[in-house]
C-alpha cells in the first residue's frame, strides 16, 4: 500500500500512531513492511493456504462473532445432502463435469430450493453447450449476485451437519499452522502471531481491516482468494463496520468507474448483466434469470428500463420490450484475451485502444502484437506514442525477424489524447467516490479528449446510417449533447446528468428508489442514480474535508447514494444498537423512528429493527430488519456460496497453473475450472518443471505507473527508476554467479528478457515442503517505447495467458521462470535458446 | 524578522515514495539528475546536489539468509529486518558554511532565518560547495552557478508551505516554526522510547551542535553516517579567526624572510655592485629605510613555528552581523 | 531599501550603513521582488489526480494559456493536500516533450508515420467501423438472434472518465460491438 | 562502475556486522548494509600505511561534496598568486637596497603574477561574466571574499608600481604603490591557505596551521626562482636567499602537514597527491641545494630556478588533490567526527 498508494497509506500511518497493529504479508519486503509492525514473507500464489488456516483458527477455537455471525450471515443454512465437498472428493466439488473443465452449481444449493431455479441453470448449460457454462460467472448475476432462496431451512444452534457453519468446519479443518509452514514458508511462531492479533482485534470493541490489490485479484483462484478474506470478515464480525471490511486498493485513477460505467463484454452499466443469447431472448426472460427478485435487486426492471429509456428515448416503448432487442447478445466469454485470440486468427479485424498499452501491458505481449499485426486497423488514443501504436517499427519480434514492417497490414491511426487538465468529467476512486474535475485548459493541437472522440465518431456514424433494420439502434440512439467551445466539445456534464438520471417531469432524478419500472425514468446507470440530484453535480462539492466529520459526506459523491460504508446495517446489533460506544456507528433512533449515524445509512431510513417481511414480498420489502446485505436475495452474509461462482462455493487451495510445488492438500493441483490458450504464440511451462524451477511475481513502483506510458517520459519519475531490475535473495544470486547490478536474463516459455540485478534480503529464500524455494520479483513498468526517456525489456511478455474462470483475469503474480546470468541472446538467438527450453 | 521557520524530518515514518524529491523539482523547476541505476537498493539520486535538493536514502538491514548445511534449510542469521528511508535536505544552520565563505552575497540569510542563493548574484565560485559540512551545495557545471534547497523561499513569501513538506504523504516532512518543531520532536523521540525503540534520537536540533544547530533535523533510527550524514558536522568558519592568525603570522615570516634575504646580501657584499645610489626616484625608499628594523623585529617575534600567533588582531568583528 | 542609485544599493555601502553583509545587505532587488508564482495564475481549477484510484485533490495553476503549477489541494479530505511522486510530476505528464499533439497515420504495409487532418482521421475511422462493422455482422448465431459484429474490438484504460466509458459502452452497443473491454479486466 | 563496485563487499545490521553472505556470497554482494569496513569499501586501492578505521557509510559515497575547482586554473592561480605577493616584497626591497634591475623584474613579475592569476580565477568562476560580483560585499568570515579585495589591491598597486617603473611616468605614485604591496602582497601569497583550509574538506582543515606556512614558502621560492631567472647574477644574491629560505619554509611546513595530520593526512601521503607533493618535496629541496652550489654557472642558476617554480607548482597542484581525494572518501569525514564525539563529546561553536 506504500509503495503504489503512498497518500492513501497516511491513513495508516496514523492508525498506527493511534495504536492500530500493521501486519503485512508479501512475497517481498516491500516499502510497506518497512512501516508494519510485522512482516510475513509468502510464497506467491499461496494465499488461500494462509488465509484458511486462519479461518480453521476461528472456527476450531470458537472465536467468530457469534451473535453476529448468527444474525447476518448464512451459517446457519442448511445445504442441499446433494452437496459434496473438497474434503470428499480430493479437491472437487460435486458437479464436476471433466468434459466442459466447468461445475454444475445444482448441488450446492440450499435446502428446499425449488428444482426450478436451480434445474433452469443445469438445463441451460446443457442446452447452451460448454461455451455458455462458461459465462455462468457472477457477473451474469449482475450485482446481486445468483439467486437463492430467501428464507432457507435453517440451524440456529449451528449443529445440524450440513448447516454452513459445519461445512465450513469440516471444509477448512486441513488448513492448519502445519500446512501454512509447508506450502506458504510461514513460520508456525508468525502464524501464530497473525491468528491470535486478529482475532483478538475483532468482536464488539474492535475490528481489523483487510487491504488487498492485485496480489490477490490477478490468479487462476484470484476471486477465491477474496472470497477466503470475506469468509473470515464475516465470521469475525468485520464487514459494515467503522475500521472494518475488505479494502480493494484499485491501481487507476477509475478503474472503479470503469466496472460501475462498464467497457467490460458482459455487463451494462450498473452491473446488469450483458443479455445472452440463449437465455435473454426477451426483456422478461432477462429479468427471470439476472439474479432473484427479493433485496434491492428485485428492482432490476427498474433499472433495467430507466438504461433502455436513457439509450433510446422515445423509441424505447412497453410495446417494443423498451428496444431490448438493440442489445447484442452474447454467447460466451468475449474478454480480452479471447479477443486477442480472435485478432491472430482474423475474425476481429477492427480495434480501439484507448488510454491502454497492450503491447505491454498484457500478459503475453507477444501474443498481443502477433494479434495486432493481423488487424485491418488499429486507433490508439493516448497522450504519447505507446508501443501498441508503434509496434510495426520498433516491437521486439522484428529484431528476431518474426515480423518485417513492410509484412504488417495493419493500417493505424494515432490520435492524440487530451490530458485529465485539459478537460472536465469525473473519475470514480477506490472508495466509490465520483469527483468531478475542473477543466483547467483547452488541449493543444490535435488533442481531444475521448468524450469529444466518441461523441464526433458517433455524430459521424449516425450520417451514414442506412435505413436497413441493422442500423436501427444507432438511427434510434439518443446522441444529442449540447457542444461547447471550437472544438465542439460535448458536454461532460450533460453526459454525467443523463447518467445520474431523470424523471418523468424532466428534472434530475435523487436516488435509484425513485427509478420506475414503466419507463417514465431515465437512467445511465442506476447505482450512480442521484449524482445530479436537484440539478446540482454532487460530484463537484468540495467543501473542505476539516469542515466536516470523517466521513465527508459533501465531498464528491460516493455511490449508491452517497453512503461511505456499505452494509452500515451490520455496524448496529439486531435490535439496532450500537455494538459498542467504541464501534458506534448507525443506530435505529426508537424516539424519531428512523436509522441515525454519520453515514447513509444502507437500507431504507424507516426500517425497524423489528420488521419482518409478510409473504411473497418483493424486493428490500422481502429483507427483515436485520438483514444487512441487501443486494443479496436473503440478506445475509454468504459463508457459503451456493450459486453464482464457477469454480466452487468455497474456497479451496490450488496451485498456480505454473508451479514448483505440488499441491499437497488436494489431488488437485490447480483450479480446475481455470482457462487456457494452448496455441503457439501463448505456450506454457510445464508443471514443476525443472528447467523453470524459480517463482517469479511482478508488481509495482511507487516511481512509476503501469506499463510506464505515464512515468517513463517524465524525467522527474524515470530518474527515480531507470532501469528494469530484478530482485533476488543473496543466496539465489550466489548460485547462480550473480552480484548486484549486474544483468540477468529471465526465461519462461513464452520469451526471455533481460534486467539488471538488484541482490537484496528483502527477498528470502523459502523452505517449502522441506525444501529450498527461491522467488523472484520483476516489477513491470518498462517497454521500448512509448517516448520514455528510460526503456528497457517487458516483463509482461513472460506471463502466461491463465486466467480465472470467473472473471477472466490472468494470473500474473505467480508463475515459474529459469535465471541465467548475463544479457539475453539477440534476434535469432534468442529464438533458438527459446527453442530449447520448449523442446531442448 | 518573521520567525525561524524549519524542517522536522521524522525518517520513522519516511515511506521512501519520493514525492518530496518530485514536488522539488516541480515547484523549482529543477532538471533530472541523469538516468543511471545504481543497484543501491531504491535509491538512484544518490546524493543531494545542485539538481537534487531533496534526497532519499535506503538503508536495508535485513537479517542475512543461508542455507543451511544438506537439507539446505534457510537459515537465520541477525535481527529483524528493517528498510530505513530518510528524505535528507539543506540543514539551513545556525552556522552556515557556504553562507560565511560565499563572497559574492549571493547566499545570505532571509527573513525566515533560511540559508538561500540568489541565482542572479551568484557567480559561480564554487567556494559554497566544499564549506558545507554536510556536502548539500553543489555547482551545476552547465549552468555555472551553485544551487540547493531553498525552503521554497518564494512559497514562504506568499505564506506557503514548501513543496516538499506538503506533498510528503505521511507527513514524515513537518514544516513550521523551529521552536515548535523542535518541542515536538521532543515528544515523537520520547514516545518512540517508550514502545521501546531506543534507537530513535533526533539529529541537528540542538543549538549547541558545531553549526549551531539546523532549521532542518531530523528523526533518525541509526547513526547519521549511516544515512550519508557526517556524525559530528562542524562550521568551518569556527576556526576561521585563528586561521587568519595563523595566515598572518605565514605574511610576516614572509616579509621577514624577504628582509633578512637582502639584509643577509647587504651585510654579505656590501651593496651590489650594481646599484646606483640615489638613482630611479627612489626618495621615499630612502625615507623609509628605517623601516628594516621594525622588519627585523618582527621576524624574530613571529618567525618560528608552534608559537602562538597574535591574537584579535583582524577587525573580525565589525563585520560579523549579527551574532546570535 | 528602495530609493538611492546602484552605489546606494551597493551591497559594501549598506554594510557600512550597518545592515548585515550575510543578511538584508546581500539582498538584490529580484529577492526582494519574490512571490510564488501561483500567485500570478491566471486560473486555478479543482481536479483529481490521474494515477492511482485513491482519488488525491490536485489544483491545477495556469498563466498565460499553460500550465504553471500543479499541487494537491488542501481541502480534499482523502489526500488533505498530499501527493505521491507520480501525483507531484503531473506537470510533466501534462507538459512533457515526448507528449503528441498530431494525429499519424500508418497506411498498410507503410514504412513511416504520415501527417492526417483529425478531420480527415474521424471520417476515415467512421467508414472503416461501419465497412467492417457491414462485413462481419452477425444477425443470428447457432440459431439465435445475436445482432453483433465480432469483427471490432475496444480496450480501454482506467484512466477515462466515467462519462467517456458511458458514450463508449453506448455508442459499441448501439454498433452491436460486444467485445468491449478494459484495464479492469487486467 | 566505480560508485557500484565500492558497495560491493558491504556488510549489514550492527556496526561491524558481517560480511553478507557468507562464504559463497561474497561474489554476489548484496545491497542492503551500509556499514562496513574501509578494506571491504575501497578495495583494490592498494596497501594501506594505517591500520585500517572501521566506519559505516552510505554505500562509501562521501559525506561531503568535492572541491569542485578545476586543474589547471585554481592550483595556477595559488602558484601566481603566491609569486606575485612575494615579488612584491622582493621588489620593496630591492628597490630599497639599490638593486634597480631586481626591483623592475620583481615589479613586473608581481603584476603579471596578480593579473593572469586573476584571469584564470575569473575563468574558474561558472559566470564569468559575474566577476564583478566579488566585490559586492565585504564579508570577513569569507576568506574568498577579503581575498578579492586584497586581490583588488594586490593587482592595482602591482599594476601601478610595474606601469610607473616601466614607463617611467609618476615615479612617485609607483614608488608609493610598490610600498603599499608591503602589506598586500604577502597577504596575497598566504589567503589563499585560509581559502583552502576554511572548508570542510577534512585534510585542509586541519592543516590551517601549516598551510599558510606552505604556501607564504612555497611563494618565496616562487618570486626567489623568477628573480633569479630575470635578473643578472650580479644583483640575484638576495632572490637566490629568498628562494633558499622559501624552499627550506615549504620543506618543513610540508613535512608538518603531512606528519601530524594522522589518519586526515592521509591523502597528502597517498595517491596522485602523494607522488605531487614527493616530487614537490624533491624539486624544492633539490632546486634549494643546486641554488647554494651553482657558483657562477648561468645553467644551473636556471635549472635552480626552474626546479624551484616546478616545485611550487607542484605543491599546489598536490594540495589541491590532496583536498579532493580527502572529500571523496567518507573515511576521513566520518572517522574523526565520530572519534571526537566518542571522546570529548560533540562540536560546538563557542561565543557564537
Amino acid at each position: 500500500m506504500a509503495e503504489c498508494h503512498p497518500v492513501g497509506f497516511q491513513w495508516v500511518v496514523e492508525a498506527r500512531a493511534r495504536g492500530a497493529k500493521v501486519f503485512h504479508v508479501d512475497p517481498r519486503y516491500t516499502r510497506t513492511s518497512a512501516l508494519a509492525d510485522r512482516y510475513t514473507q509468502i510464497r506467491a500464489g499461496s494465499d488461500i493456504v494462509l488465509l484458511g488456516a486462519l479461518i480453521n483458527h476461528v472456527l476450531s477455537n470458537e472465536l467468530d462473532f457469534r451473535e453476529y455471525v448468527l444474525a447476518y450471515t448464512n451459517a446457519s443454512t442448511i445445504v442441499s445432502e446433494d452437496y459434496r465437498d473438497t474434503e470428499d472428493l480430493d479437491g472437487l466439488f460435486s458437479g464436476f463435469d471433466h468434459e466442459t473443465r466447468s461445475y454444475d452449481p445444482a448441488s450446492w444449493s440450499y435446502e428446499g430450493a425449488p428444482e426450478e431455479a436451480a434445474a433452469g441453470e443445469r438445463a441451460e448449460q446443457v442446452e447452451g453447450g460448454r461455451a455458455h457454462a462458461r459465462t455462468a460467472g457472477p457477473d451474469q448475476y449482475g450485482a446481486g449476485g445468483a439467486a437463492a432462496l430467501p428464507r432457507p431451512a435453517a440451524d440456529p444452534t449451528l449443529r445440524h451437519p450440513r448447516c454452513v457453519y459445519q461445512i465450513l468446519k469440516r471444509h477448512f479443518a486441513r488448513y492448519t499452522a502445519e500446512t501454512v509452514e509447508e506450502l506458504c514458508g510461514v513460520s508456525r511462531e508468525d502464524f501464530a502471531e497473525l491468528a491470535e492479533a486478529i482475532t483478538a482485534n475483532s468482536g464488539r470493541e474492535r475490528t481489523t481491516t483487510w487491504v488487498y490489490s492485485v496480489g490477490w485479484t490477478q490468479h487462476t483462484v484470484g476471486v477465491q482468494y477474496i472470497r477466503t478474506a470475506s469468509i473470515l470478515q464475516l465470521l469475525l464480525g468485520n464487514i459494515g463496520r467503522p475500521g472494518g471490511g475488505i479494502l480493494a486498493l484499485r491501481g487507476h485513477a477509475s478503474i472503479q468507474g470503469s466496472t460501475d460505467i462498464p467497457t467490460l463484454f458482459n455487463i451494462l452499466p450498473g452491473y446488469l448483466p450483458m443479455p445472452h443469447a440463449h437465455r435473454n431472448e426477451t426483456l422478461d426472460d432477462y429479468l427471470a434469470r439476472a439474479g432473484g427478485d427479493t433485496g434491492f435487486w428485485g428492482r432490476k426492471r427498474a433499472y433495467m428500463v430507466s438504461l433502455l429509456k436513457a439509450w433510446w428515448g422515445d423509441a424505447a416503448t412497453e410495446e417494443n420490450g423498451f428496444r431490448f432487442d438493440h442489445l447484442p447478445r452474447l454467447t460466451g466469454d468475449h474478454g480480452h484475451y479471447n479477443t486477442v485470440m480472435g485478432q491472430i486468427d482474423g475474425t476481429v479485424k477492427g480495434y480501439f485502444v484507448v488510454g491502454e498499452n497492450p503491447a505491454v501491458g498484457s500478459s503475453g505481449g507477444r501474443a498481443q502484437r502477433f494479434g495486432l499485426a493481423n488487424l485491418d486497423w488499429l486507433v490508439v488514443r493516448d497522450l504519447a506514442l505507446v508501443e501498441t501504436a508503434t509496434f510495426w517499427k520498433d516491437g521486439p519480434e522484428l529484431e528476431t525477424g518474426e515480423m518485417r514492417t513492410e509484412e504488417i497490414g495493419t493500417e493505424v491511426f494515432f490520435l492524440p489524447a487530451a490530458s485529465h487538465v485539459e478537460k472536465e468529467g469525473t473519475f470514480t476512486n477506490t472508495q466509490r467516490l465520483l469527483q468531478w474535475r475542473e477543466k483547467a485548459l483547452d488541449p493543444p493541437g490535435d488533442c481531444r479528449s475521448d468524450l469529444w472522440f466518441y461523441y464526433h465518431l458517433g455524430r459521424l456514424i449516425r450520417e451514414r446510417v442506412t435505413s436497413e433494420e441493422r442500423d436501427l439502434p444507432l438511427r434510434e440512439l439518443t446522441w444529442d449533447y449540447p457542444e461547447e467551445g471550437e472544438h465542439r466539445e460535448p458536454s461532460a456534464s450533460a453526459v454525467l446528468r443523463e447518467i445520474g438520471g431523470v424523471g418523468a417531469d424532466g428534472q434530475a432524478l435523487s436516488a435509484y428508489t425513485e427509478l420506475e419500472p414503466d419507463g417514465s425514468t431515465r437512467c445511465g446507470c442506476w447505482i450512480y442514480c442521484g449524482v445530479y440530484a436537484d440539478e446540482v453535480n454532487q460530484a463537484a462539492r468540495r467543501r473542505p474535508g476539516r469542515e466536516q466529520n470523517p466521513e465527508a459526506l459533501e465531498w464528491g459523491w460516493a455511490w449508491p447514494a452517497n453512503r461511505r460504508i456499505l452494509y452500515n446495517r451490520a455496524s448496529a446489533d439486531p435490535e439496532g444498537r450500537p455494538w459498542s460506544e467504541r464501534k458506534a456507528y448507525m443506530y435505529w433512533d426508537e424516539e424519531r423512528g428512523e436509522w441515525a449515524g454519520p453515514d447513509v445509512p444502507d437500507f431504507e431510513k424507516n426500517k425497524r429493527p423489528d420488521y419482518r417481511p409478510p409473504e411473497n414480498a418483493a424486493a428490500e420489502d422481502a429483507l427483515s430488519g436485520i438483514d444487512p446485505f441487501i443486494m443479496q436475495t436473503d440478506g445475509k452474509g454468504w459463508l457459503f456460496a451456493p450459486a453464482g461462482l464457477s469454480d466452487g462455493p468455497l474456497p479451496a487451495h490450488y496451485e498456480p497453473f505454473e508451479s514448483p510445488v505440488r499441491n499437497s492438500l488436494y489431488g488437485q493441483q490447480c483450479n480446475p475450472g481455470l482457462r487456457t490458450y494452448p496455441r503457439p504464440e501463448s505456450p506454457y511451462n510445464p508443471e514443476r518443471s525443472p528447467r523453470f524451477p524459480y517463482v517469479l511475481t511482478t508488481y509495482r513502483l511507487t516511481e512509476h505507473h503501469t506499463a510506464g506510458a505515464m512515468s517513463r517520459p517524465l524525467a522527474y519519475l524515470a530518474e527515480l527508476q531507470p532501469e528494469l531490475f530484478c530482485e533476488m535473495s543473496p543466496t539465489l544470486a550466489a548460485d547462480l554467479g550473480l552480484a548486484n547490478g549486474d544483468w540477468a536474463t529471465i526465461v519462461t516459455s513464452r520469451t526471455a528478457i533481460e534486467a539488471r540485478v538488484l541482490v537484496t534480503e528483502r527477498v528470502r529464500p523459502l523452505r517449502i515442503q522441506g525444501r529450498v524455494v527461491h522467488q523472484i520479483g520483476l516489477p513491470y513498468h518498462w517497454g521500448w517505447g512509448s517516448g520514455g526517456l528510460v526503456t528497457g525489456d517487458v516483463t509482461n511478455d513472460l506471463l502466461p495467458i491463465a486466467l480465472d474462470p470467473n472473471v477472466y483475469i490472468q494470473e500474473s503474480k505467480a508463475t515459474t521462470c529459469d535465471v541465467r546470468p548475463g544479457r539475453r541472446p539477440r534476434g535469432g538467438d534468442l529464438l533458438a535458446m527459446m527453442e530449447e527450453y520448449r523442446h531442448g | 524578522m518573521a520567525e525561524r521557520m524549519g524542517f522536522f524530518t521524522d525518517t520513522s515514518i519516511c515511506i521512501g515514495c519520493k514525492a518530496c524529491e518530485v514536488a522539488c523539482k516541480e515547484w523549482n523547476q529543477l532538471p533530472d539528475d541523469g538516468f543511471l541505476f545504481q543497484a543501491t537498493s531504491y535509491d538512484n539520486t544518490v546524493a543531494l546536489g545542485a539538481s537534487t535538493w531533496r534526497h532519499v536514502a535506503f538503508i536495508e538491514q535485513q537479517p542475512v539468509w543461508t542455507p543451511e548445511g544438506e537439507t539446505g534449510d534457510p537459515l537465520r542469521i541477525g535481527p529483524d529486518g528493517r528498510w530505513l528511508m530518510s528524505s535528507d535536505v539543506c540543514k539551513h544552520c545556525t552556522h552556515a558554511g557556504c553562507l560565511d565563505v560565499c563572497p559574492t552575497g549571493a547566499l545570505f540569510r532571509t527573513e525566515f532565518d533560511t540559508v538561500v542563493v540568489q541565482p542572479d548574484i551568484c557567480n559561480g565560485c564554487g567556494y559554497c560547495v566544499p564549506a558545507c559540512p554536510f556536502g548539500v551545495i553543489d555547482r551545476r557545471e552547465d549552468d555555472g552557478r551553485a544551487w540547493k534547497c531553498t525552503m521554497c523561499y518564494d512559497r514562504q513569501r506568499g505564506g506557503l508551505e514548501p513543496a516538499c513538506a506538503k506533498a510528503c504523504p505521511t507527513d514524515s516532512i513537518q514544516f513550521g516554526p523551529l521552536d515548535e518543531l523542535r518541542e515536538r520532536a521532543a515528544g515523537r523521540v520520547a514516545a518512540l522510547h517508550a514502545e521501546g525503540r531506543t534507537e530513535a534520537r533526533l539529529y541537528g536540533e540542538s543549538p549547541g551542535d558545531g553549526v549551531g544547530g539546523m532549521g532542518a533535523f531530523f528523526l533518525l533510527l541509526d547513526e547519521p553516517e549511516v544515512y550519508g550524514l557526517p556524525p559530528d558536522p562542524v562550521v568551518p568558519t569556527r576556526d576561521l579567526p585563528a586561521m587568519w592568525r595563523w595566515a598572518g603570522a605565514a605574511a610576516l615570516t614572509m616579509v621577514g624572510a624577504v628582509a633578512v634575504s637582502f639584509l643577509g646580501a647587504a651585510v654579505g657584499s656590501g651593496g651590489g655592485s650594481g646599484r646606483s645610489a640615489g638613482s630611479s626616484g627612489s626618495r621615499a625608499f630612502e625615507q623609509v629605510r628605517g623601516v628594516r628594523g621594525v622588519l627585523v623585529r618582527g621576524v624574530r617575534r613571529f618567525g618560528g613555528f608552534g608559537g602562538s600567533p597574535p591574537a584579535g588582531w583582524l577587525p573580525m568583528r565589525r563585520f560579523q552581523g549579527r551574532g546570535r | 531599501m528602495a530609493g538611492g542609485g546602484w552605489f546606494a544599493r551597493w551591497p559594501v555601502i549598506r554594510q557600512l550603513r550597518g545592515q548585515d553583509g550575510r543578511g538584508d545587505a546581500a539582498r538584490s532587488a529580484r529577492t526582494d521582488a519574490l512571490r510564488p508564482r501561483v500567485e500570478e495564475a491566471d486560473s486555478v481549477a479543482r481536479s483529481v489526480c490521474p494515477y492511482c484510484a485513491v482519488g488525491c485533490g490536485q489544483l491545477v495553476y495556469v498563466k498565460d494559456g499553460k500550465v504553471s503549477q500543479i499541487e494537491g489541494d488542501p481541502d480534499s479530505p482523502i489526500s488533505r493536500g498530499r501527493l505521491c511522486p507520480k501525483g507531484s510530476a503531473s506537470k510533466q505528464l501534462v507538459t512533457h516533450a515526448g507528449r503528441q499533439t498530431a494525429v499519424l497515420y500508418r497506411r498498410p504495409y507503410g514504412t513511416e508515420w504520415e501527417p492526417l487532418d483529425l478531420d480527415t482521421a474521424m471520417d476515415m475511422i467512421a467508414d472503416r467501423v461501419l465497412r467492417t462493422r457491414r462485413d462481419t455482422w452477425q444477425q443470428e448465431h447457432e440459431g439465435r438472434v445475436v445482432r453483433r459484429t465480432l469483427g471490432i474490438a475496444s480496450l480501454g484504460g482506467a484512466t477515462l472518465d466515467n462519462e467517456e466509458n458511458y458514450l463508449m459502452k453506448k455508442l459499441y452497443t448501439a454498433l452491436g460491438a460486444i467485445q468491449v473491454e478494459n484495464q479492469a479486466r487486467i | 562502475m566505480t560508485r557500484r563496485s565500492r558497495e560491493r563487499a558491504t556488510t549489514s545490521g550492527t556496526p561491524s556486522g558481517t560480511v553478507s553472505g557468507v562464504g559463497t556470497v561474497s561474489v554476489a554482494g548484496t545491497v542492503s548494509g551500509v556499514a562496513g569496513t574501509v578494506g571491504g569499501m575501497v578495495s583494490g586501492t592498494g596497501p594501506e600505511t594505517v591500520p585500517e578505521a572501521e566506519f559505516r557509510s552510505y554505500y562509501g559515497h562521501p559525506v561531503i561534496k568535492r572541491p569542485i575547482w578545476h586543474v589547471p586554473h585554481m592550483p595556477l592561480y595559488l602558484y601566481l598568486g603566491g609569486l606575485s605577493g612575494a615579488s612584491s616584497l622582493t621588489a620593496v626591497l630591492a628597490g630599497l637596497t639599490g638593486r634597480h634591475r631586481l626591483a623592475r623584474a620583481a615589479r613586473i613579475t608581481a603584476a603579471l603574477g596578480a593579473s593572469t592569476g586573476s584571469a584564470f580565477l575569473i575563468a574558474e568562476l561558472g559566470r564569468p561574466a559575474r566577476f564583478l560580483n566579488m566585490l559586492r560585499v565585504f564579508k570577513p568570515t569569507s576568506p574568498m571574499s577579503v581575498g578579492s579585495w586584497i586581490l583588488a589591491a594586490q593587482g592595482g598597486l602591482s599594476a601601478a608600481a610595474a606601469v610607473s617603473d616601466v614607463t617611467g611616468i609618476l615615479p612617485a605614485v609607483g614608488d608609493a604603490a610598490a610600498l603599499a604591496t608591503v602589506v598586500t602582497g604577502p597577504l596575497t601569497a598566504t589567503y589563499t591557505a585560509v581559502l583552502v583550509a576554511d572548508t570542510a574538506v577534512p585534510a585542509w582543515h586541519a592543516g590551517y596551521r601549516e598551510l599558510p606556512f606552505l604556501f607564504a614558502g612555497s611563494a618565496l621560492a616562487s618570486a626567489g626562482a623568477a628573480g633569479m631567472l630575470a635578473t643578472p647574477r650580479a644583483e640575484a644574491g638576495p632572490a637566490r636567499a629568498v628562494a633558499l629560505l622559501g624552499a627550506a619554509v615549504e620543506t618543513a611546513a610540508a613535512t608538518l602537514l603531512e606528519q601530524r595530520l594522522g589518519l586526515v593526512g592521509e591523502p597528502y601521503r597517498q595517491g596522485r597527491a602523494g607522488l605531487l607533493l614527493r616530487a614537490a618535496r624533491a624539486l624544492t629541496a633539490g632546486g634549494g641545494l643546486l641554488t647554494l652550489l651553482a657558483g657562477r654557472s648561468r645553467v644551473a642558476t636556471a635549472a635552480s630556478g626552474l626546479a624551484l617554480t616546478a616545485g611550487a607548482l607542484c605543491t599546489r597542484f598536490g594540495v589541491l588533490e590532496a583536498g579532493r581525494a580527502s572529500a571523496a572518501d567518507p573515511k576521513y569525514t566520518v572517522v574523526p567526527q565520530r572519534e571526537r564525539v566518542e571522546t570529548a563529546g560533540p562540536a560546538s561553536v563557542p561565543g557564537r
